[in-house]
């Protein structure tokens, strides 16, 4: 993709160059272009960089029901700093993310490597690991809730069986029930993953397979030091798309614990609402936005610019 | 049962069905020790299947495959001793050239210094020591591919398996490596079996062509054998560039082929056992077997004819004309000029010349 | 400041584009009443304002208030507003107020002696600023209130208790006998509004006000808050098998005799009246805990934003009245069980809970609401508190306290 | 090759001394068989649990709820709970259940997948064949956009919406859905429009089609997978959607998971755990038929799309 588009570009370049002589004013070369981009321009730089920008300015105001530019320096982000609230926040989130993303990728490639072992009734398992893709975070917190309630979930089925002592109460108990929503959350995501993954495997070149068996390179070696190093790109699409659900997790929270117990499973995103809304202070919770904003532009940019910027 | 001392490959009844299809219908091959077989037939004639079958990466639905007298019907590749080149090089793209020739020993346990000492001897066969801590993207198809024999030709193997591995080059490089592969398999005197639907490679790499078609080998001879004396139209067709001419026509007791108001005498075209019953048969000659001007007098069969159009080949010139009505076309040498339409006169042996049975498109 | 004239402004012109003209005007009213009672309660509200040959149109958002108030200030501010909406009265809407976009109701309160009528005064207090009357209450709501399970205390074998400590010493035997002593849902407000009660009821109505409305932080950590905290600790000890949300699933616990008792605010007595229990007989509630009785003048209000279409103002006007006239106070506040805003009605029908509650009102022993006396701010981050301390045992007493000191130091 | 034919019978083979003969024997259960569909029988129960609940739950009445478990099949079976949900359960005083917003998330839906879509799809195009100076600036910060939590933009959003008089409005929410929705279909088209001949391009350029001539005649006939995968992409995210719905609709226009989470949390007295599993289910009924039956060109248009990338 990166050399056709560097093709592309060697293209279209010369043929600007020549007649440039006609075009004097370079803002109408590719006008039809640009102008069917004014959508993604103004998303881009309105939304997206206004919004922010916007958000960031007020991060450093007092403003409480509405914005106010009545700045008080850095007050939000000490207060944010100290408050248990948003530490146990970000800690959830570090967990939250390890687990979904080592977990996403693991199942999902394990998965899409059983699919591809030429098995029957590919399609019907495909459709029931991917289904639960089909369903909104909300539905998907509301099900888990009630699977996991001590007293009716699984833990009531299998007391009910006879084994009394038998324990597994995840979304109520504070020490794990940040690993309790991951449950939820490798339940709805990884159907996703697996068909990614899955694609990336069937685009691999049989005959690799082939040259492996011939060379007697055992099947999980094959995977581990052949497939897998030949699916990059795969693997980092996949990355991009877990972590962009990460930073995001929001709704599956509310709809499983609403946090709960106590705060034991805040996260970021929740706290930005919860305080510009519930609490009525807006300042408070655009300076937790811009932490976040912030940790994304860290990871994000250097990866956005390394895979779409250098190859202008 | 006992593979005779000179036989490297035999197989032996071989078929393979994927569900109610046909792939390779009860298949038999011996391959002598050294030799080098090409399988060549149309895209979808089996040949392919049937390298892979040898290959034991695909299960065989009946039959048996020996290699090296050893029964392997049953056996993993890596257990056949063979080494396989494919067309797409199949290399691992994550690894180095030597990284790639190395993999499949180390997993197999073999000795570092061993390792060394086949890769330095493969590098240096194929010419790819400046090559080896390059990675496949940094190399030219043509390094690909050696790179790929190359991995084979560590292996240590006595059988070499080729799957179309020159299509995917272009001319230039595909005749040079030809001449490599060539070159190559003299040096090992190892047995090959060559899959390509390439008649060029057939003809220059092969000691013998098996010419399959349908899933079953319709010929298996010595390049020149196949070339002269086609079994059935459709190895006849398929091998020579240009191709052959077929002419429509009858047959008349052992005497003549008979087409329009054409008339070409047989008495020097020597019949199959089965001999001439007679009746409808096709009459192909190939364009190189045909005289032209002074030289088409002294044939046992000669006629006159008009230039239709003339294909300058460089090399040669293709002419055509027509002959009883049917499209003809012959050879000349480049140097001769003809013009369209102007009157010329042609002529050949029919003891060159091969006839099918228009039913069943046998040679008769 | 130009803001505030841009958006209201701005608010003005959306008005006037997406109101159509009705005949009998429709008023969206929003408001997060959806549990049995409060659906019931507010279908009163309706009936009589459709009477006036007006239409109520629903917009009821359900959650809790928590979830309802940020959609209806994103839609006031976002210059889509309803024509009534309600919100707990005291400092939700103060902004909203100051931006200049809700609508100022002196007129209305003049004609109809609002001042008269509205009783106690502090009511009519918080929604007056600038000497403006913003809001429109329609009832008074204490959250003081220990609502017992008759039927639970009977199965453990103990007599009803009769204030907090006794309860207290009963919770082994509730234990005992598989029932949850103290019901607490998850839902933050729960358990740092329990906390509340036990601060006016264990601390007393000075300790209360010494820490919410002067925001003392000393006293906050000193010696008598300490034992409101100890107070709280046996609380969250009693509480800690209840796996409930929703504070109307853990007052039916206590329904169902799967639970002694639930510190509540008085709204969830109309959970009982809808499953058919009576006061005094199926359970039992002590308002102050037993302890210290008093109410709170905490509720809720409906504010109008300001429209321009005519029709619609004309009906706000109306919907204001309505709430207030004598009727409609009585049919509401009986079905929400809370207590009507002016003296001046009949409440024979009200039960042995809300007669109790009523003579507390009569006696003067009122204190002001957190609602009214802390932002919402404080109010979220004393909420953030109270639920990880009622869910996290290994939260010290000490700590907790600490904290909250602090909190109060910073609360405004 | 003369013995071919004196070749005994497929079963006898392994006793012929010419050793074995045929397909190698592979046992149905064979360790490698029980091990691979075991793991994805076991894999699938997972994945199948909540969705046989539900179902399940859904069909039981409330009795039976409290005394069974929640994985015993109904002993008596009642579509009360789907009536319920989807025409008499209560939010405040309507009671019309999930009907009213069905319709409302259709009416939201369709605009707002047309509209994503046709802007996504015109700017991968862009992106791909027509790069102009600064567009891949726009493209990464939209690409970082779609990392920012949603909950973020809702105040600066408010703003814009209110300062172009489209708050609360359906066009409102469909130009949000769309907003939202531009990152990742616009990841998607660009990538899939890359992988396209560049043949074809210059070929049209050549016959003198312009930008949307080759769009609309080449580009779009050629493109079938990856607009499969984007409208499923954009039904399933903007039918599930909860937050814009919510915010930026008024109570009559609320779509149908607004509804869902009124109904479910609408309690009155106990939970009503069967119609909250019935609702459940209606609300994600139509996203679940679209992927059964469209699941096949997902994984294609996915591979086509995302991977080539």
């Amino acid at each position: 993709m990166h050399t056709q588009g560097r093709d592309r570009t060697a293209l279209t370049q010369p043929a600007d160059e020549m007649s440039k002589s006609e075009r004097p004013n370079p803002l109408f070369r590719n006008l039809n272009a640009k102008v069917a981009s004014i959508p993604m321009i103004l998303t881009a730089g309105v939304v997206f960089v206004g919004g922010t920008l916007w958000t960031v300015l007020y991060s450093f105001t007092n403003s409480k029901l509405l914005p106010r530019l009545n700045f008080v320096g850095l007050d939000q982000y000490y207060r944010l700093w100290v408050t248990p609230r948003w530490l146990i926040s970000i800690e959830n989130l570090l967990i939250y993310g390890a687990i979904s993303l080592v977990f996403s990728l693991v199942i999902g490639f394990l998965l899409a490597a059983l699919l591809d072992q030429k098995i029957r009734f590919e399609d019907t398992f495909r459709t029931i690991f991917l289904y639960p893709f089909a369903l909104s975070f909300i539905v998907t917190g509301l099900v888990w809730q009630w699977l996991l309630n001590p007293d009716f979930g699984i833990q009531h089925v299998v007391r009910g069986l006879g084994w009394e002592s038998f324990s597994f109460d995840p979304l109520y108990n504070s020490s794990i029930v940040i690993y309790g929503i991951s449950i939820a959350a490798l339940w709805q995501g990884t159907g996703l993953i697996m068909c990614l993954m899955l694609a990336g495997l069937r685009g691999i070149d049989e005959d690799i397979w082939k040259a492996a068996r011939v060379d007697g390179i055992p099947m999980w070696k094959t995977y581990l030091f052949i497939i897998i190093p030949m699916m990059r790109p795969v693997f980092i699409t996949t990355l991009v798309i877990i972590a962009s659900g990460i930073v995001k997790v929001y709704d599956l929270v509310v709809a499983q614990t609403s946090g709960g117990p106590g705060i034991a499973s805040e996260v970021p995103a929740k706290y930005v609402y919860d305080y510009m809304f519930f609490a009525q202070n807006l300042g408070q919770g655009f300076a937790a936005s811009t932490m976040m904003l912030l940790s994304v532009v860290i990871v994000i940019v250097p990866w956005a610019y390394l895979e779409f910027g250098r190859r202008k | 049962m006992t593979a005779a001392n000179g036989t490297s490959v035999s197989i032996q009844n071989l078929s393979l069905n994927f569900g109610a299809v046909t792939v390779l219908e009860t298949l038999n091959l011996d391959v002598a020790n050294g030799e080098f077989i090409v399988l060549l037939g149309p895209s979808g004639c089996g040949k392919s299947t049937l390298l892979n079958c040898i290959a034991g990466l695909l299960d065989v639905s009946q039959g048996r495959i020996f290699i090296k007298g050893k029964n392997v019907t049953w056996e993993e590749p890596k257990d056949r001793g063979i080494g396989m080149v494919f067309q797409s090089y199949a290399l691992y793209p994550q690894m180095t050239v030597e990284k790639n020739l190395s993999f499949g020993l180390r997993v197999a346990g073999t000795p570092k210094d061993e390792i060394a000492k086949r890769i330095a001897r493969a590098a240096e066969i194929l010419q790819i020591e400046p090559l080896l801590q390059r990675k496949p993207a940094a190399l030219s198809g043509g390094q690909r591919q050696r790179v790929a024999i190359g991995r084979a030709l560590v292996r240590d193997v006595d059988v070499f398996l080729f799957d179309e591995p020159l299509s995917n080059l272009d001319a230039k490089l595909r005749a040079e490596l030809r001449v490599e592969i060539k070159l190559l398999h003299r040096k090992l005197q190892n047995t090959m079996i060559y899959v390509t639907h390439d008649q060029i490679e057939a003809m220059t790499l092969a000691d013998r062509i098996a010419v399959m078609k349908g899933g079953v080998i319709q010929q298996l001879d010595a390049p020149q054998t196949i070339y002269n004396r086609p079994v059935n139209r459709f190895v006849a067709g398929f091998l020579g560039s240009p191709a052959m001419n077929f002419i429509d026509g009858q047959v008349a007791a052992g005497t003549a082929f008979k087409t329009g108001n054409v008339s070409i005498p047989l008495d020097r075209y020597a019949f199959d056992a089965a001999g001439n019953s007679g009746g409808p048969c096709v009459f192909g000659i190939r364009p190189e077997h045909v005289a032209f001007g002074e030289a088409a007098n002294t044939m046992p069969f000669a006629t006159d004819a008009a230039v239709e159009i003339v294909e300058p080949m460089g090399s040669d010139t293709l002419v055509w004309t027509k002959l009883g009505g049917h499209n003809f076309s012959f050879r000349v040498e480049a140097e001769k000029t003809l013009r369209n339409g102007e009157p010329i006169r042609i002529g050949f042996d029919p003891a060159r010349a091969s006839l099918f049975d228009s039913q069943s498109g046998n040679r008769m | 400041m130009r803001y505030k004239l841009l958006t209201a402004a701005l608010a003005a012109t959306a008005a006037l584009q997406f109101a159509g003209p009705a005949a009998a005007t429709d008023l969206e009213v929003t408001h997060w009443w959806t549990s049995g009672g409060e659906a019931a309660a507010v279908a009163e509200l309706a009936k009589a304002f459709d009477a006036t040959g007006n239409h109520w149109v629903d917009g009821a958002i359900a959650g809790s208030g928590g979830t309802a108030r940020p959609i209806m200030i994103s839609r006031i501010t976002g210059g889509d507003p309803m024509g009534a909406t309600q919100f707990n009265h005291g400092r939700q809407a103060e902004e909203l107020v100051q931006a200049g976009l809700m609508r100022d109701l002196t007129d209305v309160a003049t004609k109809g002696k609002w001042t008269e009528i509205v009783r106690p005064k502090s009511l009519l207090d918080s929604c007056t600023i600038d000497g403006k009357i913003y809001c429109v209450p329609v009832n008074i709501h204490s959250w003081q209130w220990l609502w017992l399970s008759n039927e639970a205390f009977q199965k453990a074998g103990v007599p009803v208790p009769k204030d907090w400590n006794e309860f207290v010493a009963a919770a082994p035997a509730l234990e005992k006998a598989g029932i949850v002593p103290l019901a607490v849902g998850g839902q933050a407000w729960q358990s740092s509004g329990a906390f509340d009660v036990l601060l006016a009821a264990v601390g007393g109505s000075d300790a209360f006000l010494k820490v919410y409305k002067d925001k003392d932080a000393k006293f906050a950590a000193g010696p008598e808050v300490a034992k409101v905290f100890k107070a709280a600790d046996d609380a969250r000890k009693m509480a800690k098998n209840t796996n409930v949300q929703d504070w109307n699933q853990a007052t039916n616990m206590v329904i169902t005799g799967k639970a002694g008792g639930q510190i509540m605010g008085d709204w969830a007595q109309g959970e009982f009246q809808v499953a058919g229990k009576t006061a005094g007989k199926d359970y039992t509630c002590l308002p102050g805990l037993g302890l210290n009785e008093v109410i709170a003048t905490g509720g809720d209000a409906f504010y109008f934003p300001l429209l321009k279409d005519a029709d619609k103002a004309k009906a706000q006007e109306v919907l204001a009245e309505t709430l207030l006239d004598p009727k409609t106070q009585v049919a509401f506040n009986l079905k929400k069980g809370s207590l009507p805003v002016r003296g001046d009605v009949d409440l024979n029908a009200a039960n042995d809970c809300m007669k109790k509650g009523l003579a507390i009102l009569a006696k003067g022993a009122v204190i002001p609401w957190t609602d009214q006396l802390l932002s919402q701010d404080t109010q979220k981050q004393k909420e953030d508190l109270f639920a990880e301390f009622f869910a996290k045992p290994e939260l010290t007493v000490e700590d907790a306290q600490k904290r909250f000191a602090a909190l109060i130091a910073s609360a405004d | 090759m003369s013995m071919a034919n004196t070749n005994a019978p497929t079963i006898a083979a392994s006793q012929d001394n010419a050793g074995p003969y045929g397909p190698k024997p592979r046992r149905v259960f064979s360790r490698r068989n029980i091990f691979l569909y075991g793991t994805l029988f076991v894999i699938a129960a997972y994945y199948l649990l909540p969705l046989y609940v539900m179902v399940v739950t859904s069909l039981k009445g409330m009795p039976e709820i409290r005394l069974g478990n929640i994985f015993s099949p109904p002993l008596e079976i009642t579509f009360e709970p789907w009536v319920k949900a989807w025409s008499t359960a209560c939010t405040g005083l309507n009671c019309d259940g999930l009907s009213r917003g069905f319709w409302n998330s259709v009416r939201i839906t369709v605009p707002s997948v047309l509209l994503s879509i046709a802007i996504a799809s015109v700017n991968g195009y862009a992106l791909a064949n027509w790069r102009f100076k600064g567009a891949d600036t726009f493209f990464v910060i939209l690409i970082v956009g779609a990392f920012i939590p949603y909950q973020v933009m809702i105040y600066p959003i408010v703003i814009i919406l209110r300062e172009i008089g489209l708050y609360g409005s359906l066009s409102g929410l469909v130009i949000v859905h769309s907003i939202f929705g531009m990152p990742i279909l616009t990841l998607l088209f660009r990538n899939y429009f890359s992988s396209m001949p560049e043949e074809l391009f210059r070929a049209a350029r050549v016959d003198g089609a312009g930008f949307w001539g080759i769009f609309l005649r080449i580009m779009l006939p050629m493109s079938l997978p990856i607009f499969v995968v984007a409208i499923i992409l954009q039904v399933t995210g903007i039918w599930n959607d909860f937050l814009f719905g919510v915010v930026y609709t008024r109570p009559d226009t609320y779509p149908m998971t607004v509804q869902l989470n009124n109904i479910v949390n609408s309690v009155q007295g106990v939970k009503e755990y069967n119609v909250n599993m019935a609702a459940t289910i209606l609300t994600g009924l139509v996203p679940l038929i679209v992927y059964f039956i469209s699941g096949k060109l997902f994984v294609r248009g996915i591979a086509a799309g995302a991977v080539k990338g």
